[in-house]
């Protein structure tokens, strides 16, 4: 059999995504896209663009600005057979339809004893970074891993973007999926015939001995990079991709800690009852003994987002507060 | 009876006879759950549809069995006259594996997958998008479905009602919504929970076809129901029908019913669906005291049984408690 | 101009110079923005008001200085009318701490304490429910203010708009809602958002008194306010006013505008709102060039002004940056 | 001077919640309730009952089926000057109106710069134990922790079931008030002439020397249950009742476990993300060469809730669970 590399083309994670999008609807009939904007307007971070004229308005379903209804809606059609790919513009306006996430969507299967199940994915856009202010700037991915019933996706790469759509509709549950919204500009190259990706497990996206980064979607990069600073001065983190915070690859993160003895864990969501808690804990729970120092935790500061861009910029994660948490977990 | 001949188009005995026996099914499986409320068989919180049973009754006789129904969490009635076993919506009360839901959900969600049956819904409003999402299911699909959406008229201050009803105008979807206005949400009575308190007039504001019907009279309101659903099943949109109705029994098994007069309940009591329809057939000879002895013993039985029934229910193990949060792998 | 005498009584050329000065000022303000957004001072979400500003020019003027505004992330308009001064609303949308939300807020939260600003609120719908309990408490406090939201056509799908106006009605809340039905929400026109697009036809759901005004017609509008403030000043509970306007500009800075033709945009553009009452002014002798000459140089020596302010504002410190999240203690 | 043993009174949790509704409005005339169902019915858990006619309907306020429109009507009521204390009946339903509390209570003093601050209550009843279901049985509490600008309050005694609402009432910041629903019925004594309590500090409830437990409201009585049979069996278990859920008293949280070296943590959150989590991540931040043994929690397995009594028991938190988790933590 003779070997060729696989080829690569030129993409961004915007363009990415739209990929997924576009193979979910051209391979399997019963998907349809809905959600404020998508349509006309071209998705309000242009995600969708040229999607209605491919699939038309029936499957490419601008909404009225109606959450609760049109998420409910979605659960509806899911219920009903379909495979809806809910938009919900940003996760700050996700409130609005929490009832019908939390009382609906993660909780039929089990109420109705296992009869319906809820294929609906919800897609949303989140995190900070464009100076949009206190109620465009949320994080909110991990606050959505405490509810059980549903997954939570984090996607980080190029390939996540496209991949774990697929996956996502196909999975028989509730799936939310959250892009940040600072990864959509980013460019770089993926197989051309990159598809599906498996959601069940974290990746290590590099492998180091000194102390396990653990951390997912916008903050991966600044993890990444303060890794190779780190590495320039003696210190060999590893950096794990959660990729999906609910539900968590335990084992992953614990074969990672056990064996670099150190962790710093990087979130950009409010530090109080953050995702970063959760996995703090899980590594007290299942690896405490293999720790030699304190988990610490870069998280976002506990104040709404500022709208000036270095009180924003001093809000969130940074590659220099990585550096610095991860050197005083090393003890250097 | 207020109803005029044309809305009672052919009302054969046997038909009547089965609106009549429907409602008595729903009354006397009710006064039962009472009585095994307070012998602690029954827990949770327990909504008695007595006195609204023309409405349940009459809705399900215009529908076809693939139409699909979503209710409140005083959902025994619907539950019952959607064509789910006494047995299992009894067996579901008492919370035993035999349940219609597997006993997961107790009074206020009951599910049957066969008889399209989408759940009591607990949360006030919650059920509504979710209705339009199975109609619009339906449609997208070119099934001839429709979905029917029961709630009260409590739901209707709700933001969901607006959303659902302004999607499902513009949507076309095929969803019959039904208001049940009992006059009263827990204990607030109606002019104090709408500004507007003609329901069905709302339904303009979505250029929605509605009406409102004597939701004390069977006949009515099947005959209304069948006007509704032939106008949905032809593709022409969403129609809503305003029941005018009352309960004759507390909101739930814990309520003083503080907020009416007992001449007021006293009154509506007059006006009981039940025996106001077995009178009617009487007078117009379709029925006799011994068709009503015989409806009377039979449902009994029914009723006996399906104690019996339950209680011979076994308790679903503990060591299944986790069940159905997820879908197993490859199960869907 | 189309508004019949009654409706523009007592014009005189003080108050007309006056409404005139007051939409040139958002105009030239907005216009200064847009520059400045492209030469990144100004970041963020950036959404013009230009072609709407009879709205808040003419509801302003009809106002008390206690009563209360709320509007949404589009307000620099409705706050430089409010009173707010241009240098303040300059600095803020720099970001600057001599900003009127001390830089915290940016374009989208302007807030003035003195002016009862109470705010952008960039959640659609999410400032009715505030307004709402606003008119509330002054009316419970007996005190004579009402309270003034503005919100787009796009917001009326929304649950909390119906929960709104069902509230206020029912306790006859001093609110005046003032829709600005621009036709477009971002993209997604008025017949794909409303199943009934006569917006002002749906106050009636709540038997709220309603009435549709020309908002490209200053002095309608102020007409119109001041007819509606009269109402709801007398006790006679909340009004809702439909502006039929139009955005000349894009919804925001990321706007291709897809979704509208140019020659709409041009035909609505005949019917400039600033350019129609000045020619106005001009043909019934109120006013002459060289009226219009001298306003222009006086409100571009304040837009210049305000620059000037913004710029040599100064960076709120980062360690302030928790600042505003809780009261400080003893300080309320 | 004399001492005198303070009067002590009989009451339950409920009489001493509606003991202190009933303090604020006598000594705040600003003060008003408002929610669903509290008035003519009584309150749902019969809280507010007899309180209509003390207060008459102004300030006892029943308010439609509309969560997201009173809260938000509470904060923008708030603004105007009154002092709002709002019923969300169940926290089950708050999800309906998170936006208000997120993106406006939570939010409007950091985005107006400081200039408008939000001192509405809200209480909700929280927790399962009732056999309500999936729908109905979530606790909250903790989740709601995560969100800046408000505070979270767990009253789990007589005491502070009366005396926080008073604290909280003139706090000029958003407090939410989290009743668990199993406590209303708990009778006891107190001082007749308690009143207002801290809501800083962490309380030490049974001093012990051997292990930390750390919880909160309903868990509280089952904690301290648990440490009376730890005792019996030789284990001094210090348990702390942590009251307020944000900001948490890390001081109080970390003295004693610095000096027992041992935590655990009893929560009726589901387990993943649920508060536990955040406060055993402090304790590993803060006093990590202190523990000997790692941190273990108690929580609520990842199920919706189920009906029966079996299975809802096996999801929720015990006195057994706690015992078998304290004695694995000693290592006895
Ligand atoms: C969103 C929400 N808020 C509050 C409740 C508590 N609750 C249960 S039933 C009910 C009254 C509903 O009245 P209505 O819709 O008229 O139906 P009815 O009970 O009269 O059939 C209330 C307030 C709830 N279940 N859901
Ligand atoms: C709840 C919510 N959903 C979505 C958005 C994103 N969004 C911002 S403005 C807007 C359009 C609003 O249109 P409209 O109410 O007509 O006001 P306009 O912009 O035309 O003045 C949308 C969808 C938002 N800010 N809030
Ligand atoms: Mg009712
Ligand atoms: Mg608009």
């Amino acid at each position: 059999m003779s070997e060729r590399a696989p080829e690569q083309v030129a993409t961004t994670y915007r363009e990415a995504v739209r990929a997924g999008l576009r193979e979910a609807l051209q391979r399997e009939p019963r998907a349809f896209l809905m959600g404020e904007d998508i349509g006309r307007y071209g998705g309000c971070y242009a995600v969708t663009k040229g999607m209605l004229d491919e699939f038309g308005p029936e499957r490419i379903r601008d909404t009225p600005l109606s959450e609760s209804g049109f998420v409910g809606a979605g659960i509806g059609a899911a219920m009903a057979g379909m495979r809806p790919i809910v938009e919900v513009m940003t996760c700050n306006f996700s409130l609005l339809c929490l009832d019908q996430i939390l009382n609906n969507a993660a909780t039929i299967r089990h109420m109705s004893g296992g009869q319906f199940s809820v294929p609906i994915v919800i897609r949303m856009a989140t995190g900070a970074g464009r100076q949009l202010a206190a109620q465009h700037s949320h994080s909110l991915e991990g606050w959505y891993a405490h509810i059980p019933g549903i997954r939570v996706l984090a996607p980080a790469t190029l390939e996540d973007g496209r991949g774990m759509l697929w996956t996502a509709m196909n999975d028989p549950d509730p799936v939310l999926i959250f892009e940040n919204i600072m990864l959509y500009n980013m460019g770089g190259t993926i197989d051309a015939a990159a598809g599906a990706v498996d959601i069940d497990r974290a990746v290590v996206r590099r492998p180091g001995r000194d102390v396990s980064l653990l951390t997912y979607g916008g903050s991966l990069w600044k993890t990444l990079e303060a890794a190779a600073t780190l590495k320039e001065q003696g210190i060999d983190a590893e950096v794990i991709d959660l990729r999906t915070l609910r539900p968590l690859d335990d084992a992953t993160i614990m074969e990672s800690v056990r064996k670099t003895r150190r962790a710093v864990i990087v979130d950009e969501g409010w530090r109080s009852g953050s995702i970063s808690a959760e996995i703090a804990t899980r590594i007290v729970e299942q690896a405490f003994w293999s720790l030699d120092a304190p988990i610490t935790r870069v998280c976002t500061e506990e104040v709404p987002i500022p709208y000036p861009k270095h009180l924003e910029d001093a809000a969130l994660p940074s590659r220099e507060k990585i550096e610095a948490a991860v050197r005083k977990v090393v003890g250097r | 009876m207020s109803a005029t001949p044309d809305v009672k188009p052919r009302l054969s005995r046997e038909h009547s006879l089965s609106l009549l026996r429907q409602m008595l099914r729903i009354r006397r499986f009710e006064e039962k759950c009472a009585e095994l409320y307070t012998q602690e068989k029954i827990r949770g919180f327990l909504h008695l549809y007595i006195g609204e049973e023309a409405i349940a009754a009459g809705v399900m006789a215009a529908l076809s069995p693939e139409d699909a129904i979503i209710a409140t969490y005083r959902e025994h009635g619907h539950a019952l006259a959607s064509g789910i076993s006494m047995n299992a919506v009894m067996a579901e009360m008492y919370g035993k594996q035999e349940g219609s839901s597997r006993g997961r959900g107790g009074s206020m969600h009951i599910f049957n997958a066969a008889a399209r049956f989408f759940g009591g819904n607990a949360i006030v409003g919650g059920g509504l998008p979710p209705a339009v999402g199975l109609g619009l299911g339906y449609k997208m699909q070119g099934l001839p479905h429709l979905a029917v959406c029961f709630f009260g008229e409590g739901a209707v201050a709700e933001g969901e009602f607006h959303e659902s009803l302004n999607l499902a105008a513009l949507w076309k979807a095929p969803v019959l919504f039904v208001c049940e206005n009992n006059l009263y949400a827990m204990g607030t009575a109606l002019q104090i929970s709408e500004s507007e308190t003609e329901i069905h007039q709302k339904a303009s504001s979505y250029r929605i076809k509605s009406e409102s019907v004597d939701g004390m009279d069977v006949v009515a309101v099947e005959a209304a129901a069948r006007r509704a659903v032939a106008f949905v099943r032809q593709g022409q949109g969403p129609y809503f029908l305003e029941c005018k109705t009352y309960r004759f029994r507390a909101h739930s098994m814990f309520d003083a019913q503080l907020y009416r007069k007992k001449e007021e309940v006293e009154a509506w009591k007059q006006r009981d669906p039940i025996k106001r329809f077995g009178d009617w057939l009487k007078v117009i000879g379709l029925a006799h005291d011994r068709d009503f002895q015989a409806m009377e013993s039979e449902v009994a039985a029914e009723v006996t049984a399906s104690v019996a029934f339950a209680e011979a229910g076994t308790w679903e193990p503990v060591s299944d408690l986790l069940r159905d949060v997820y879908t197993p792998k490859g199960s869907a």
